[in-house]
């Protein structure tokens, strides 16, 4: 019952918080809305008892993510008011509705939903941090070291793209450009 | 050395095109002479270590490439591709030897020893994916010849060339893997051999489409009609050497594959698209006989022709029995002369006149005797003259096909009428009446380079015209044995009628000519 | 309706990629479209979160686990190449870039 | 013997490639003499043979070696010598050799000297191989073979575009006789399973009427392309643009009676389809009359001769057909006896006159060519059958024959048409000899041929006289070979009656024509005079317009169908449905390639239509395979 109200309450207020972030003019809201959404996916973690998962969660997206976003949202002009383009809005939510209908069709269909049908539909046991960490350091030891190489990979990327010679493209050169390069 | 001369056959020559590479320019003519010369002397060794006696493959050799899918590396050659090499290996020879002076000739070169080391490796290949690799393989240096060395239309040319051999080989692929599925299916292991195949049994309606898969990417290539239009723009667009090198071997891939592959591996389907495939064969050899009459310019009658003499071999291949078949290998052999002789010969008033018009000559025989009666003698072989080598092949296949369809053989003989009126029109056109076109009048007869290529040529049409035997016997030896393979395997009573076995001794059936229709 | 199943976690994970998918779709603003992308990859996760609960196995967790560290990865290079791209055009418009045309 | 079989055979090969040699260089006389003399070796080695044969020697059979081997199919290079193959060997090196050394003369102040003899001996290699060859095959050869030396030698003189156009007919027209005789060669193969003479005769014992008359009809169908039988007739008197000496040894002598031959060669073939005979016959008749008709008026002095020769294979055909081989042989061989002297005859006129061909522009050439007049006139006399000379001993057992057998409509054909034979041919000699000098008018100044030419020829005059002579040893020659029979008709009154009736409506023949032609009124005809516009006059100068009717609904029609094969069905259809796939799907790639705006925003928006299309796949194909027995059954409900 908890659960049930628990996953009703979170749900309205993440797709809530989503609503709002496609379709805010400011980006500070949304900025601001997505943040509030990453939190309340995490709730839905910690009711799935992946509690680690819910701890990255939280971490990695609301407080690296997040800040990374903010910072880089100082670059930019984010006062303005964001222009939406004119296109056919129907098109848009049309396809992604459908799309989603059809996802949960596929779903809903009994064929299949008795194929999804969770085998243990409550194992409460599983999922605490301990559990996640000895899978993590043997099944999945390579890709989470390729993982560490990745996110250092984008560190530094990051790093020289945003920082030094910011006057000077290093991925677009023309005329102006070949001077300083060479 | 003897055991892997095909491997050293297909390789050498691209070895040596890699050398050449750093080989300076001006000595690059004697350098791809001597590297062809060595190559048409290693495949008159095979010629002389083949026995002509035996109708199984001969130098085989097999190393395994992807053991899991059973794809090796397998080669050999019995009487009806041992021929074909040779003569590959004669055409770069005598076609490197005639080479005139034209642009990037090392390139060509080159690309000339590329195109051997192709021609080597379908007519050698008995895996099917080493055949299909050679088969599209061949395609590249042909598509460079054209686009680069062409006439004004070359990139048209080259690229309708390319994409529509190309597409019709891939339908075979297609073919090549649900044969190999079939045989998986059918033993638990994965092969490609052909020789594995041949041993298959194959359902019937299966057959069928098969046959068609494969079918596509032959007939494309023969160019059966009406699937024969890149012919034409590919020999008007090509240089001199290619149009010889397409004419003489590259076209003969398709209707030797029809021998290996469609006869052998689909008898009942065969059998019953025979008579389909034959009508299409008719069409090929009047239809383009009478287009070939309507043509302004030379070589593209003489490229029409080939077409027309390509019906008559699908016509021999599908009689089904030992005289067709063994025919139209032999006109295979007897096209490739004659045809890639015409298409040289074409090439010598183009470098004199740089035109290929018609209408621009007149009376060529008062002012180029040797030439005339060169392309004389070529041209009457070319329409089926007895004593030359195309009448064997057009004669046995006529003959075989007759067992088959009487009045279908009636139509398809019209052929030899239309093939001379054509030819003898082209050849009043060019060498006949007074000397019209006053550039004409002093024209060079034709020089020792263009000889070399020339005589032989014409050496090889007379001889084997009057002595065909010594390359007959091993076509023939090895026929019977293709032959007999089909029809142990043929299913239906009507194949098993069709295809009669070249063992059982041969009756005389009393029967009149209703009876067989 | 009140016994929260798998299915429940699906179909929410699919609406909240649907909105994911308006988002990518109808922003215009470079920074925006990245937020869109955000969204699309934390409903999958939901999604792998569930079915790692329902079917008792970790792997979807991991799964989770390696598409957050993806998603970190995708935004540090993807906004520094936004500053690059601000820097040398002064906007970040999507409309400005336009040099894939076909 | 078979030293002279080879000999014989491969004397003119030897003689061909020698003047072959030398065809680069100017006019070289040894050449020609060289030629001639091994055509003339083997001429003897022919009587050699033949004096083998007469002594009741055995026919001689040798095998050189394999041509074409596979399957069941074996084909020797193999030869024979027997009493008809020697028959045709004596005619063939004997006419040669007179033309060989004739040529000598005629060709003098050719440039294309040696080649003509190089040609020429080619041609009587194939001849020798036609005549010896012991199987269908080898005759193909040398039937092939002599067609190949009949379009090089018709167009000798290939400046002339009349020459070459008349040699490509030639050869064209043959080819379509060709497909028939391959056909009959098939079908011989496929129902005895060899090709060679002696096993295939034996084997058509065992077959039934219906294929046999197939075999003969189809033989026959190339016996009409070379011996000219309507309607592939027209081929002949084009080709009389070829140097005179060929027209005397390939048109008259030689090459055409090769269909006579190869019906008297098949007689075991033809003995069994009666019916199929009957046919030939009666064809033989209708082209002997028919030919001698346009033979009456034309006024080109070699066109009438080869009408005549045409006039003359309707005869022997006609006796072929009715079973008489034998007498068809003889006359074939009488035939080429007084034939090639009267072309040879008309081309020593032709050399006196300039190369003009129209009689009417001659007369009173007797005075100045006395020798040739005489020829010809002999050799007219023999052609029309007047006793004692060849012609009517040859000829008259025809008639005799067509009676014997109750033929009485071809019989009355051939009796009327020999007195055409004679009308004409008395026509001709009358015009070039007899009468005024017309050709003065023209400023052209005849003159009597070499001696040596004068003397070759005299060999043919001897033999057109008394050849009527050995009709009794030729017939006991073949008598065995071809079961000949004697025709007798049943009363001696009957055949005296006949012979004389004959002979009396054939002089009176003559004797007309020598009253209308031989007389000082005869000018250059100008198309004025009534007969001239009569109807029939111009029919038969027309050829009863056939060479027309080919030209305009056989050549035009094909040049103008292989035209619209060309541009419209090829370039239109066939290429333009290629180039139209191509087409679509380049044009595919230039509108979609819209799609590819560069816009991130539009592509997504492609991209997610893209994935709506893929789930919307996968939820029908759910369906489907969920319904799939519901979807069956409606399906077969249908009838697919």
């Amino acid at each position: 019952m908890f659960e049930a109200i628990a996953f009703y309450l979170f749900a309205f207020l993440t797709i809530a918080m989503f609503y709002i972030v496609v379709t805010t003019s400011q980006a500070l809201y949304a900025l601001s809305a997505l943040a509030a959404g990453m939190i309340f996916i995490s709730a839905f973690f910690f009711i799935l008892n992946a509690d680690f998962l819910g701890a990255i969660q939280i971490i990695v997206y609301t407080g690296a993510v997040m800040a990374l976003y903010a910072f880089g949202m100082m670059f930019f002009d984010t006062t303005r008011e964001v222009k939406e383009k004119k296109g056919n809005k129907f098109i848009i939510v049309g396809m992604s509705a459908l799309a989603a209908a059809l996802v949960v069709a596929i779903f809903a269909a009994p064929m299949l939903s008795t194929n999804i049908v969770a085998l243990y539909p409550s194992s409460a046991d599983i999922g605490n941090t301990q559990e996640v960490g000895m899978v993590l350091f043997t099944k999945y030891l390579i890709p989470f070291e390729l993982a560490a190489v990745m996110l250092l990979v984008a560190m530094v990327a990051g790093i020289v793209l945003a920082g030094k010679k910011m006057d000077n493209s290093i991925t677009l050169e023309d005329d102006t450009n070949e001077k300083v390069l060479s | 050395m003897v055991d892997h001369i095909l491997s050293i056959l297909i390789f050498f020559p691209v070895v040596a095109a890699l050398f050449g590479v750093i080989v300076h320019k001006d000595s690059i003519r004697a350098y791809g002479i001597a590297v062809s010369v060595i190559e048409f002397a290693l495949s008159l060794w095979l010629w002389f270590a083949f026995d002509g006696q035996s109708s199984g493959m001969q130098f085989m050799e097999s190393i395994p490439l992807i053991p899991a899918f059973g794809i090796n590396y397998t080669l050999g050659v019995d009487g009806i591709s041992v021929f074909i090499i040779i003569l590959s290996t004669f055409v770069t020879l005598i076609g490197i030897a005639s080479l005139g002076e034209i642009k990037n000739l090392k390139n060509m070169i080159i690309t000339l020893l590329v195109l051997q080391m192709t021609m080597s490796g379908v007519f050698a290949a008995l895996d099917a994916i080493i055949f299909y690799v050679f088969w599209e393989l061949s395609l590249v240096p042909m598509l460079y010849i054209i686009g680069a060395w062409g006439g004004p239309l070359r990139i048209y040319a080259s690229i309708k060339f390319f994409l529509y051999t190309f597409a019709g080989s891939l339908v075979m692929l297609v073919g090549m893997l649900f044969m190999a599925y079939f045989y998986n299916q059918a033993t638990g292991e994965w092969s490609f051999a052909i020789l594995d195949w041949y041993r298959l049994i194959l359902p019937e309606n299966l057959q069928l489409w098969l046959f068609v898969a494969f079918f596509l990417g032959f007939a494309i290539k023969v160019p059966m009609f009406p699937f024969h239009t890149w012919l034409p723009y590919a020999h008007g667009q090509a240089p001199t050497i290619g149009s010889v090198i397409l004419a003489a071997i590259l076209l003969k891939m398709g209707t030797y594959a029809f021998i290996r592959f469609s006869l052998p591996l689909f008898p009942d389907a065969s059998v019953f698209f025979m008579y389909p495939i034959a009508v299409i064969a008719i069409i090929m050899v009047i239809y383009t006989a009478m287009v070939a009459y309507g043509q302004k310019d030379i070589k593209q009658v003489i490229a029409y022709s080939s077409i027309s003499h390509m019906g008559i071999i699908i016509i021999g291949t599908f009689a089904l029995n030992v005289e067709g078949i063994s025919g139209s290998v032999f006109l295979m052999l007897g096209h490739g002369v004659v045809a890639g002789a015409l298409f040289f010969l074409v090439g010598v008033i183009y470098d004199r006149r740089h035109t290929k018009i018609m209408s621009e000559f007149g009376g060529l025989a008062h002012s180029m005797p040797r030439y005339a009666t060169i392309f004389g003698v070529m041209m009457m072989a070319s329409v089926g003259m007895p004593l030359t080598i195309n009448f064997v092949g057009e004669f046995l296949s006529l003959l075989g096909f007759f067992k088959q369809s009487q009045i279908l053989t009636l139509l398809a003989g019209v052929g030899i009428i239309v093939g001379a009126i054509y030819m003898l029109t082209a050849y009043k056109k060019l060498f006949f009446g007074e000397i019209t076109n006053e550039e004409n009048r002093n024209l060079p007869d034709i020089n020792k380079r263009e000889l070399v290529a020339l005589i032989p040529l014409t050496f090889l049409a007379i001889w084997l015209g009057v002595y065909p035997k010594p390359v007959l016997d091993p076509i023939n030896t090895s026929v019977e044995s293709i032959v007999q393979l089909m029809h142990d395997k043929a299913q239906t009573a009507e194949a098993k009628r069709r295809i009669p076995s070249p063992l059982s001794q041969m009756t005389i059936p009393v029967s009149s000519i209703e009876e067989a229709h | 309706m009140m016994e929260i199943g798998l299915n429940h976690y699906l179909i929410l994970s699919t609406i909240l990629f649907a909105i994911g998918l308006v988002g990518v779709m109808r922003r215009k603003n470079l920074l925006l479209l990245f937020f869109a992308t955000e969204i699309l990859l934390n409903s999958v996760n939901i999604a792998f979160a569930a079915i790692s609960h329902y079917y008792g196995d970790l792997t979807g967790q991991m799964f989770a686990f390696f598409v957050i560290a993806i998603a970190a990865s995708e935004v540090a290079v993807g906004l520094g190449l936004l500053i690059v791209w601000y820097k040398r055009h002064g906007n970040i418009d999507l409309d400005s870039l336009a040099s894939m045309k076909g | 013997m078979e030293k002279y079989l080879y000999i014989a055979l491969f004397a003119p090969l030897v003689s061909s490639l020698f003047s072959a040699l030398f065809t680069a260089t100017p006019k070289k006389t040894f050449t020609g003499i060289i030629a001639s003399l091994l055509i003339f070796s083997a001429f003897v080695s022919s009587s050699i043979l033949l004096t083998h044969i007469l002594g009741g020697g055995e026919p001689i059979h040798v095998e050189m070696m394999t041509w074409m081997a596979t399957g069941d199919l074996y084909i020797p290079f193999g030869f024979v010598v027997d009493e008809i193959s020697v028959t045709m060997m004596m005619v063939v090196t004997l006419v040669s050799t007179v033309v060989h050394i004739y040529s000598i003369g005629y060709m003098d102040h050719d440039k294309g000297f040696n080649r003509f003899f190089s040609y020429l001996s080619a041609f009587v290699f194939s001849m020798m191989i036609l005549v010896m060859s012991d199987n269908y095959a080898g005759l193909f050869i040398g039937w092939e073979g002599v067609g190949l030396c009949s379009w090089l030698l018709i167009g000798f003189w290939f400046h002339k575009e009349s020459a070459t156009w008349a040699a490509n007919e030639a050869f064209i027209m043959n080819r379509i006789a060709d497909l028939g005789m391959l056909v009959g060669l098939f079908l011989i193969y496929w129902n005895t399973g060899t090709l060679q003479y002696e096993g295939s005769f034996a084997a058509f014992a065992h077959l039934d009427t219906t294929t046999l008359s197939w075999i003969g009809i189809f033989l026959f169908i190339g016996a009409m392309g070379k011996s000219a039988q309507f309607p592939l007739h027209t081929w002949l008197a084009d080709a009389m643009e070829g140097p005179t000496p060929v027209s005397a040894l390939i048109h008259a002598a030689t090459m055409v009676t090769a269909g006579v031959y190869l019906v008297v060669r098949s007689n075991e073939l033809y003995s069994l389809i009666p019916h199929v005979g009957l046919f030939i016959a009666s064809l033989g008749a209708f082209v002997a009359i028919f030919a001698a008709s346009m033979a009456l008026v034309n006024r080109d002095m070699k066109r009438v001769i080869a009408y005549s020769t045409l006039s003359q294979l309707g005869y022997m055909f006609a006796a072929a057909g009715l079973g008489a081989y034998w007498v068809a042989l003889f006359h074939l061989m009488a035939h080429a006896f007084f034939k090639a002297l009267l072309f040879l005859g008309a081309g020593n006129v032709m050399h006196a006159m300039h190369d003009e061909l129209d009689p009417f522009k001659m007369g009173g050439l007797k005075k100045v060519m006395k020798w040739t007049y005489i020829m010809m006139t002999f050799a007219s006399v023999a052609l029309a059958g007047l006793f004692p000379l060849a012609g009517f001993f040859s000829k008259d057992t025809i008639l005799e024959a067509a009676f014997a057998e109750h033929h009485f409509v071809i019989y009355s054909v051939l009796l009327f048409t020999a007195g055409l034979t004679a009308f004409y041919s008395f026509r001709l000699t009358a015009l070039i000899f007899e009468g005024e000098e017309r050709y003065k008018l023209f400023g052209i100044h005849p003159h009597e041929a070499y001696k040596y030419m004068l003397v070759a020829m005299s060999p043919l005059l001897i033999l057109a006289i008394i050849a009527g002579a050995f009709r009794t040893t030729f017939f006991g020659m073949v008598e065995e070979i071809l079961g000949a029979m004697e025709y007798h008709i049943h009363s001696h009154v009957t055949l005296w009656i006949m012979t004389i009736g004959t002979q009396v409506f054939v002089i009176l023949a003559i004797m007309y024509a020598y009253k209308k032609y031989n007389n000082a009124k005869i000018t250059v005809p100008d198309g004025t005079s009534a007969m001239e516009n009569s109807f029939m006059y111009k029919l038969l100068l027309n050829q009863y317009y056939i060479p027309y009717a080919y030209e305009k609904y056989i050549v035009v029609p094909y040049r103008e169908m292989s035209e619209v094969f060309w541009t419209h069905v090829d370039l239109k259809i066939v290429d333009a449905s290629v180039d139209g796939i191509a087409g679509i799907i380049y044009n595919t790639g230039d509108r979609t390639s819209a799609m590819q705006s560069g816009n991130l925003s539009t592509m997504l928006k492609w991209m997610v239509a893209g994935l709506l299309g893929m789930l919307s796949l996968a939820v029908v194909f759910g369906l489907a395979v969920r319904y799939s027995d519901e979807i069956l059954a409606i399906l077969s409900g249908l009838g697919v």
